[in-house]
């Protein structure tokens, strides 16, 4: 198969798109930054929404972000099944949009907090887990302020009732405990997917967890599960004939 | 027009004045007082620092850029340079230590964009007043002092956070150290480094007669008038009226501001870019166009404001954030404008480059000053006032510490020590910046001596450390400048890298009193002495004076950053031992009881005084043999003896390890185990080796003219 | 017609606000022993421009829905004045 | 008696306010054109005890000046009124 067609998209302070697109390189991915402004996504294969601060996180973190013209092209290629991965501020901008239930509150201890964090991988479905196996530890960065999930109880009984909860922070031994929560996110959630799994919001950054000399290469487990779910998709495969 | 102000209200003496007044061939109008009360105030002026600075070596094979520019440039090999730069916001961060913070990040990383590099990284070093009255043997702080310095603590650590997150550049090391001389004057320096290609290093020196000059960025506003004269200032019991308003950092527009500079420093339709600073527009003006040898003519009515019926003096002072001056080849503005359109930045052209190498403002239709932009910056007064040693110097430099010395070091020393305010770890800090963007953070904070960043593409590494003194400044300020580059030397060196440039900040008290002028001239010439016998010059830097307060001036606090190159990262070695490593010292012993002068312990024990030492020579050998240990491949681990000494080293190796080790300290320790064990006199360093290697380590040292003691080894509990 | 409007924005009633408790407690160790609770929100004085008060509540109430507060965890009042006159009214 | 209290800081004015300036591009994006200007503030609900209005009114003013606003950068006001009954008063 050909090598994925991924989709970066770039708000205006956006940063994490620098590091996504040197990850591409390593997996030979063929990347391309969309900026927000646009409203063609390009027919990628895959869209990234990374991290950073889309427009300074005022107010609140991705409200201003959501209805930047890029977001329609996202929202309508989500909803065609098309694999989208929203990674710290993207997973803030998804939840704004209600692509993703819930909302992310500023950290119950009101600092940033930057660190590697232990995570438990509860599901292995769709696009961008299935290189990783259920019940296994990982450990990617975090890197945020207002990464504290939120939403009513009944929303995340929904989503543990149908395997949505699909990454939780997690001590070194995989045990999710309190102490293990570096944000206060309720049910120590730190990644969903959507009703039809493809799309992940997750507060890590797999991007950093790409190389052993920076850290850890789990995250690069983590992205590289793309290129298998693509080839696994008929459809998809077909179009790219 | 302004309202006239006399010549005090701009902080010009009478003789200064007329110093303005020969150089202009007239009276000044208001306007113009009020743009050479900014130029030649401290701040701006160096006027009782410059004198000095020329003592400091700035030059060298690798130095692209020395001083003079808005950071130094030094070749780091493939085609690339690294750029760097540290400064102070002491005192806006002393009136509203979160946005005083967060500002003084943004200006330093404006100075690295400007100059066509890409940020990568930023270090921060703090002094804080102690934040409990329990940790301040000087006896010197109240419970309402305590309070104020938590307070500083929290909003300066989060205002460096809030900025430098937001931006999206990793905040990889500093320091920071706690003494009562900084109660109600806390220092704040941040450094910041950046990695830019030979070819696209762009200077601040307008060229062209006809050129445009565009100003790009925030809207101005009346933030922080006479912010330069604030600055130059002591914190006095007035300070309330002098204060300028609080200027507000937006990281979110710098960061369009950083990537739009440097798309463009890749064109050349771009002559030279200065960011707005210190003096605001007046300053920028002044200094591209002195430095050009040409001048500049605006309109200060095409200036963007935010608020209505500025004054021209408002406009030319303003200190607004996130502002910058582009000078743009004539007919080019079209292109350049579409770049910044790009990245939703507003640029308004407001003038051209002139020939007459004056600095020209209209506001109105009329010309409201006119200026030789020399006469505002070359031409600035200098002074050599008076030096003299504090009057009880000799005094406390006679303390004799030997009975201090001379105790049996005890467990419950080392766990006060390691848990003490200076020593303890700096998670809490760190953790709060994000260190890791970029992917680049190697060894981040807490994992090294020194900051190791890739640099991708190359097999290159760069470490980074940003170190002050501690308080040998009280007892010897010539030492405490040499101590600060030896230290920032043996950081990076531990890390396997070479020195291969500095920086310094220059924080001390008012150069208008003996002692204070006598502090700054001995830890310079300090300073200057140190660089040469390494042989790394220093290629940027910022003074800040004046950083008293009613109760006494501060700490004479040199800081000094340093940027190592490490050509193969690959043999980069860690802050770690592993089981079975022999552990040996290098460097000269410091088994004398002077040792602990200036140190923790003899802080904590209320003993202020006595003579610190440091030999310079041995511990630039000694840097060069870390270098080639970590070329051979001979060092497993390595970390210096800083706070708390050999003790506190040791520990911090244990841990960072998880693993302990059994050591013994050489005979020549035995007269004076305390200031063996917790003496914190630089130039030595705790080296890990495999057994194997062990005869050569000791060759290599002895060769290097290197004392070294084998003092156990790793792993036997 | 130009108008002010004070906008209110608080935290849903049962949703944590470890600002606010950490304010309160700031308070308590200040001296202030009684303060039992403190609840943080945001307030945004809004300028524009609306023919009259019915168009200028519903503009205000546009803007709170689509953008200055999430409905998951937040809600919205506001006060609306024309300026230069001092007529107050109060929406929800 | 118990009192609960509502705090508004703000901005001085002059002050720069990226976050207010922000949120108005933002609305304007959205289609609310006429929006001149946005100043964001804080918006604090206080619980706590006192006396009666005068000690209550006075320990606000206390806290303000301590802690819920930096007076080199923002003002605060606010608005008092004793739990379990509607009176109101604003103060300054
Ligand atoms: N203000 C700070 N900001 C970021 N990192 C810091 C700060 N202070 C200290 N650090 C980091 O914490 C670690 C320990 O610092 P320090 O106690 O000064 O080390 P040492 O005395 O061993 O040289 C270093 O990695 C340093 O970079
Ligand atoms: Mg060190």
């Amino acid at each position: 198969m050909s090598r994925p067609r991924v989709a970066v998209v770039v708000f205006p302070g956006t940063w994490s798109d620098r590091d996504f697109m040197h990850v591409a390189g390593l997996l030979d991915w063929e990347a391309r930054r969309v900026w927000h402004l646009d409203t063609d996504l390009g027919d990628p294969d895959a869209v990234v929404l990374p991290g950073g601060f889309a427009h300074g996180d005022y107010l609140r973190t991705g409200a201003i972000a959501r209805f930047s013209p890029v977001m329609r092209a996202v929202e309508s290629f989500a909803a065609a099944g098309g694999a989208v991965l929203g990674s710290c501020n993207g997973f803030q901008v998804l939840t704004e949009a209600g692509t993703l239930p819930g909302v992310l509150l500023r950290n119950d201890h009101l600092e940033f907090r930057c660190d590697w964090q232990p995570l438990r991988v509860e599901r292995n479905t769709g696009p961008w887990l299935g290189g990783l196996s259920e019940g296994e530890t990982i450990s990617l960065p975090i890197s945020h302020g207002e990464g504290r999930y939120y939403a009513e109880a009944a929303v995340l009984d929904e989503l543990e009732a149908s395997g949505r909860v699909v990454l939780r922070y997690a001590d070194a031994s995989g045990a999710v405990v309190p102490e293990a929560n570096p944000n206060g996110s309720l049910r120590s959630i730190a990644g969903i997917v959507n009703e039809r799994g493809n799309v992940l919001g997750l507060m890590p950054h797999p991007e950093r967890a790409a190389e052993a000399e920076v850290g850890g290469t789990d995250g690069l487990r983590l992205l590289r599960s793309l290129d298998a779910w693509l080839v696994a998709q008929p459809a998809l495969a077909e179009r790219r004939l | 027009m302004t309202i006239a102000a006399p010549a005090e209200r701009h902080g010009l003496t009478e003789a200064e004045y007329e110093r303005v007044v020969a150089a202009l061939g007239r009276e000044p109008n208001p306007v113009e007082l009020g743009m050479f009360g900014a130029m030649w105030s401290e701040h701006c002026a160096y006027k009782h620092s410059r004198p000095l600075l020329g003592l400091l070596p700035t030059r060298g094979e690798r130095v692209l850029v020395g001083p003079g520019e808005n950071a130094g440039a030094i070749d780091i090999g493939d085609g690339l340079a690294v750029v760097f730069k540290v400064e102070s916001h002491n005192h806006p961060s002393a009136v509203e230590p979160y946005q005083g913070a967060a500002t003084g990040v943004g200006g330093i990383i404006r100075d690295i964009f400007t100059m066509g590099a890409r940020p990568i990284a930023l270090l921060n070093s703090l002094r804080f007043g102690p934040l409990d009255p329990l940790e301040d043997a000087s006896g010197r702080t109240d419970a309402a002092a305590a309070t104020r310095n938590r307070y500083l603590l929290g909003g300066v650590v989060a205002g460096i956070a809030g900025y430098g997150n937001c931006i999206g550049i990793p905040d990889v090391g500093g320091e920071i150290g706690f003494d009562a001389s900084y109660n109600g004057n806390p220092l704040v320096n941040a450094m910041c480094v950046g990695i830019a290609r030979h070819d696209e290093i762009t200077l601040a020196r307008a060229a062209g007669p006809g050129n445009a000059l565009l100003l790009v960025g925030a809207s101005t506003g009346r933030d922080g008038i006479q912010g330069a004269s604030f600055a130059s200032a002591s914190l006095g019991e007035d300070r309330d009226e002098r204060r300028p308003a609080v200027q507000v950092g937006n990281p979110f527009l710098e960061k369009l501001l950083m990537e739009a500079c440097l798309e463009l420093s890749r064109s050349d339709a771009v002559v030279a870019m200065q960011d707005l600073g210190a003096a605001g527009l007046t300053c920028a003006l002044a200094e591209v166009s002195a430095r050009g040898g040409c001048g500049a003519e605006v309109d200060l009515d095409l200036v963007p404001r935010r608020e209505p019926r500025m004054t021209p003096y408002e406009v030319l002072l303003s200190e607004s954030q996130e502002r910058m001056l582009i000078v743009v080849r004539a007919g080019r503005e079209a292109e350049v404008r579409a770049t910044f359109d790009r990245y939703e930045l507003h640029a308004a052209t407001i003038g051209r480059v002139i020939a007459e190498p004056v600095v020209r403002a209209r506001f109105a239709g009329s010309v409201v000053c006119e200026v030789p932009g020399r006469a505002l910056t070359n031409d600035a007064p200098r002074y050599t006032p008076p030096a003299a040693p504090p009057a009880d110097l000799a005094v406390r430099r006679g303390e004799r510490l030997d009975d201090l010395a001379a105790q049996i070091p005890s467990a419950s020393t080392l766990l006060e020590l390691l848990a003490s305010p200076n020593a303890r770890s700096r998670r809490p800090i760190w953790r709060r910046y994000d260190h890791m963007n970029g992917t680049n953070t190697v060894v981040g904070p807490g994992a090294g001596d020194a900051a190791l960043l890739r640099v991708k593409g190359t097999s290159v590494a760069i470490a980074l450390a940003l170190d002050g003194p501690g308080r040998i400044g009280a007892l010897d300020p010539r030492l405490a400048g040499a101590a600060a580059v030896v230290e920032g030397a043996i950081n990076v060196a531990c890390s396997g890298a070479a020195p291969i440039g500095f920086t310094n900040c220059l924080n001390f008290a008012s150069p208008e009193e003996p002692a204070g002028y006598w502090q700054l001239a001995e830890a310079v010439a300090g300073m200057a002495e140190a660089c040469r016998t390494l042989g790394v010059p220093i290629v940027s830097g910022n003074v800040s004076l004046y950083n008293e307060t009613p109760d006494g001036p501060i700490l004479p606090t040199p800081v000094v950053g340093t940027v190592g190159l490490l050509r193969d990262r690959a043999g980069a070695v860690p802050m770690r031992w592993s089981a079975g490593d022999a552990i040996w010292l290098l460097g000269e012993p410091a088994w004398d009881a002077a040792a602990l002068s200036a140190s923790e312990l003899a802080w904590r024990r209320r003993r202020f005084g006595g003579e610190p030492q440091l030999d310079v020579g041995a511990a630039a050998r000694l840097v060069r043999l870390l270098g080639r240990l970590a070329a051979e491949r001979l060092a497993a681990g390595a970390h210096d003896a800083s706070v708390g000494g050999l003790g506190v080293a040791l520990a911090r190796l244990a841990i960072a390890s998880s693993l302990g080790a059994v050591v013994t300290l050489p005979p020549g320790a035995a007269p004076f185990p305390s200031a063996s064990l917790f003496g914190e006199r630089a130039g030595r360093v705790l080296v890990a080796v495999r057994p194997a290697v062990e005869a050569a380590l000791s060759a290599a040292a002895a060769e290097a003219g290197v004392a070294a003691f084998r003092l156990g080894s790793a792993g036997s509990d | 017609m130009r108008w002010q409007a004070d906008v209110h924005v608080r935290l849903r009633p049962g949703i944590a606000d470890p600002e606010g408790q950490t304010i309160a407690r700031g308070l308590r160790s200040l001296g202030f022993e009684t303060v039992s609770d403190v609840r943080a929100g945001k307030l945004l004085r809004l300028a524009f421009e609306a023919p009259e008060r019915i168009s200028a509540e519903a503009a205000v109430a546009e803007m709170c829905r689509r953008l200055l507060a999430n409905p998951v965890m937040e809600t919205a009042d506001w006060e609306l004045r024309a300026e230069e006159t001092t007529a107050v009214g109060v929406g929800a």
